[in-house]
């Protein structure tokens, strides 16, 4: 399962979606919204997509860690949207039979959706307002 | 050929437009389209940060052709997460 | 929050004792009964525990992990009694500032709990039945 | 002096009991009660392991003086998760 979503993410639809009897072990990451970054107090946030091609590469995200680890299935949901203090903005869920993989599955995909996943906040904090730029990771050109 | 172009978060806000369409010529290159929007949005000659580009939706390089591609993409160093 | 409970684990509320504004990066390891092991179909679970003890190294992992890890909370809960199939038996959840905190913290108490906290498994699988022994880990004695 | 004993899962099917009291000499180490509860349950010199033991409910090792401690725990290598 894979969701670029407006409404709030539920983590037990997720946990639903990859978790079956034979993969027991669930590996999951949540990103929610916090209060302060770099010294000051955030209000809230937007996150704007490019929605089909961030689509896409959640999927291809899923599809590597599919290949490069023994887990049964894997779920990415990610916000977009205005989303408020604690609210999560992005949640990835691994299942397999045996803990290791699971959890590296979940590692590799939260990383690497925030080095090419085309999704970017913007920061309304106290006096102002900032798109927050990534480092950009391996995929930005020089 | 016309080439669709996508402008996102603060490169969208410096041009203060999210795409549109450009003519250029067949040989044409994605360093050449942008500087075609150079010079119809002069905002974007100072993004602070060198755009990541994405053909049809795949990531490419500055001096990709644009033969064969509907649209192009230019995008901040990505946030998500 | 450190449970040893013979309820269903609710995810929901071990993320609430952990999360909050400052803390956003939440990483969860969720263990669930496969309903195979070792070649047997397994019909469900029973899980013994030396209650106050395993309560004590939970809260042991616990204190440890907010030591080795920049993390700010961490909640464990391991069922007791009889489980079934698909059911929750052991839930980690740490929430720190950064992710990689949060996710190492996890990690290191779920494969800590499984080599010292005294919780013991029974399987009872199509015809018959078996404690699980584990591999005792570095304190088992020679 | 009295001490108490707790036997868990594989231990304490094959020994019948979960606990109980063992009397021994005041110099006497973990090593010692075990013995005694192998003449009590003699199906316990056959555990398949080395039983983990724990001391007042922390870990400690077979040679440790059972001075000043009230309850030994026998356990078989753990297997929550």
């Amino acid at each position: 399962m894979i969701r670029l979503q407006a409404e709030s993410i539920r983590l037990e639809d997720l946990v639903q979606a990859v978790q079956d009897d034979a993969h027991g072990a669930v590996a999951i990451f949540l990103g929610t919204v916090r209060d302060h970054n770099i010294g000051r107090k955030v209000l809230y946030l937007e996150y704007e997509a490019y929605t089909d091609m961030a689509v896409r590469e959640m999927e291809k995200i899923r599809d590597l860690a599919l290949e490069k680890y023994d887990v049964g299935r894997i779920a990415i949901a990610h916000r977009s949207g205005r989303l408020e203090i604690g609210e999560a903005s992005v949640a990835v869920v691994a299942a397999s039979a045996h803990r290791a993989a699971a959890m590296e599955a979940c590692r590799f995909a939260i990383d690497r959706l925030k080095e090419t996943v085309p999704i970017w906040k913007k920061e309304f904090f106290e006096g102002g307002e900032a798109w927050i730029e990534g480092a950009g990771g391996p995929m930005r050109p020089v | 050929m016309e080439v669709r172009f996508r402008l996102f978060a603060s490169l969208s806000e410096k041009a203060g437009a999210t795409e549109g369409t450009v003519t250029l010529p067949g040989n044409a290159t994605v360093r050449d389209l942008w500087g075609e929007l150079v010079s119809r949005f002069p905002a974007l000659a100072d993004t602070g940060f060198v755009p990541l580009v994405a053909c049809d939706m795949e990531y490419a390089g500055w001096d990709s052709s644009l033969e064969d591609v509907a649209e192009v993409g230019f995008l901040p160093p990505v946030s998500g997460g």
